[in-house]
């Protein structure tokens, strides 16, 4: 039997418990839990937030891809959950959770790893800069045009 | 006599520069994409003159499902996005 | 200037938000949660719940090398929280979790990683497995005799 | 004439089974840690005779700050703890 999924797109505040409660599984004796926040800074600019712009439809779409890949690879069992805010964050402000849940530790780290990594390559989300001169600046990023 | 197609084309990111809701396009049918993102980039130069478009060549158009492939033709009016390279998580 | 650590042994229930607000700092972008669970089997065999036996000065003296280690491998900035349970758990219950935070998610895997796969190894801490038929078995282990 | 050591002993896991609070060994003075598990060894078979002590050879002697090599020798009463191959996580 395959296990469960969770995949939003939130403009609420992220809940790291909740995606915690939703991968807890009696069968399962590991979750790994990644968890990406807005910094107070990148490339040595200091940062006031980020707005975050997503496609939300082809986003689910590949959160679904990436579900199905990663329980091809790690096992049906896997329970996920993926969340990516949409909207502005200060500092400190959750812009991502992905929990895994498996019978045994190693799938969790895999696939959990795997996850994160597709998301930053494949999924169509942008951040916008925020800075304390008041200027603003979309982040580079990477194309989706060679896939 | 060939037929049009209509296209709107949602912005994302970058994009949003040039404005908030979606781009319409005319454009005849069977239309490829790297045609559309020709058509897109006419289309951008006339709502924001001079503006520097060098990103729409690293921006993958795409419907709700997946990245459209340059040769894809179209025929159909349809709702697409344009989408400037990525930055996620 | 380095981070920050939390290092227990939990007589009462672990809250995994506890660790994640711990970790969190405006100067780092990711955070890895590993969270240990009940599983309701092993080996095959249905479980009811699990005891663990902890030397707790040793254990917590564990934790603080595996806390250095960590910085000296992965950055001194590294926040940590490390906590495993003491006494027993039903099904579902959580034995362990560590958090990790950095600035960039790379560090905070594989230092997640590392830290449970030490634990596994070096730290004394043993499992009793209680089954359904009402026996119990202290499951088998590494040696700390070799190292 | 030689001096006598007390180790009290704390035993953790399956060790458990003999009893629940520590052992206590009076030993002489300067008897390494090796030796400490033969007295132990002789000790258990006492409390449990006929146990089965196979475990003990894969048990390791530590203070709460560190495991204890085989051939450390022990000069001062003090308090020890015999550890199974652990299990944590």
């Amino acid at each position: 039997m395959s296990g469960k999924s969770f995949l939003n797109v939130a403009t609420e505040t992220i809940n790291p418990l909740a995606a915690v409660d939703f991968v807890a599984d009696d069968a399962h004796g590991a979750a790994d839990v990644f968890i990406g926040t807005v910094r107070n800074h990148n490339l040595g600019k200091p940062v006031l937030g980020v707005s975050y712009d997503v496609f939300d439809d082809l986003t689910l779409n590949v959160f679904q891809a990436l579900a199905d890949e990663s329980r091809a690879r790690w096992g049906e069992k896997l329970n996920l959950y993926i969340e990516h805010y949409k909207g502005r964050l200060d500092i400190g402000g959750v812009s991502i959770i992905i929990a895994v849940s498996s019978p045994h530790r190693d799938e969790t780290f895999q696939a959990c790893r795997y996850i994160i990594e597709e998301i930053k390559k494949r999924v169509p989300i942008w951040k916008q800069e925020h800075y304390v001169d008041g200027d603003s600046e979309w982040v580079q990023g990477t194309s989706l045009e060679s896939r | 006599m060939q037929t049009s197609i209509t296209l709107q084309i949602k912005l994302f990111g970058a994009f949003r520069q040039f404005q908030n809701g979606p781009v319409t396009l005319e454009v005849p049918s069977g239309i490829s994409v790297a045609e559309v993102k020709t058509a897109l980039w006419a289309k951008l130069q006339e709502i924001k003159p001079g503006a520097d478009l060098a990103l729409l060549h690293a921006s993958a158009l795409a419907n709700s499902s997946s990245v459209l492939e340059a040769n894809t033709r179209l025929t159909e009016s349809q709702s697409l996005a344009i989408l400037p390279p990525v930055c996620g998580g």
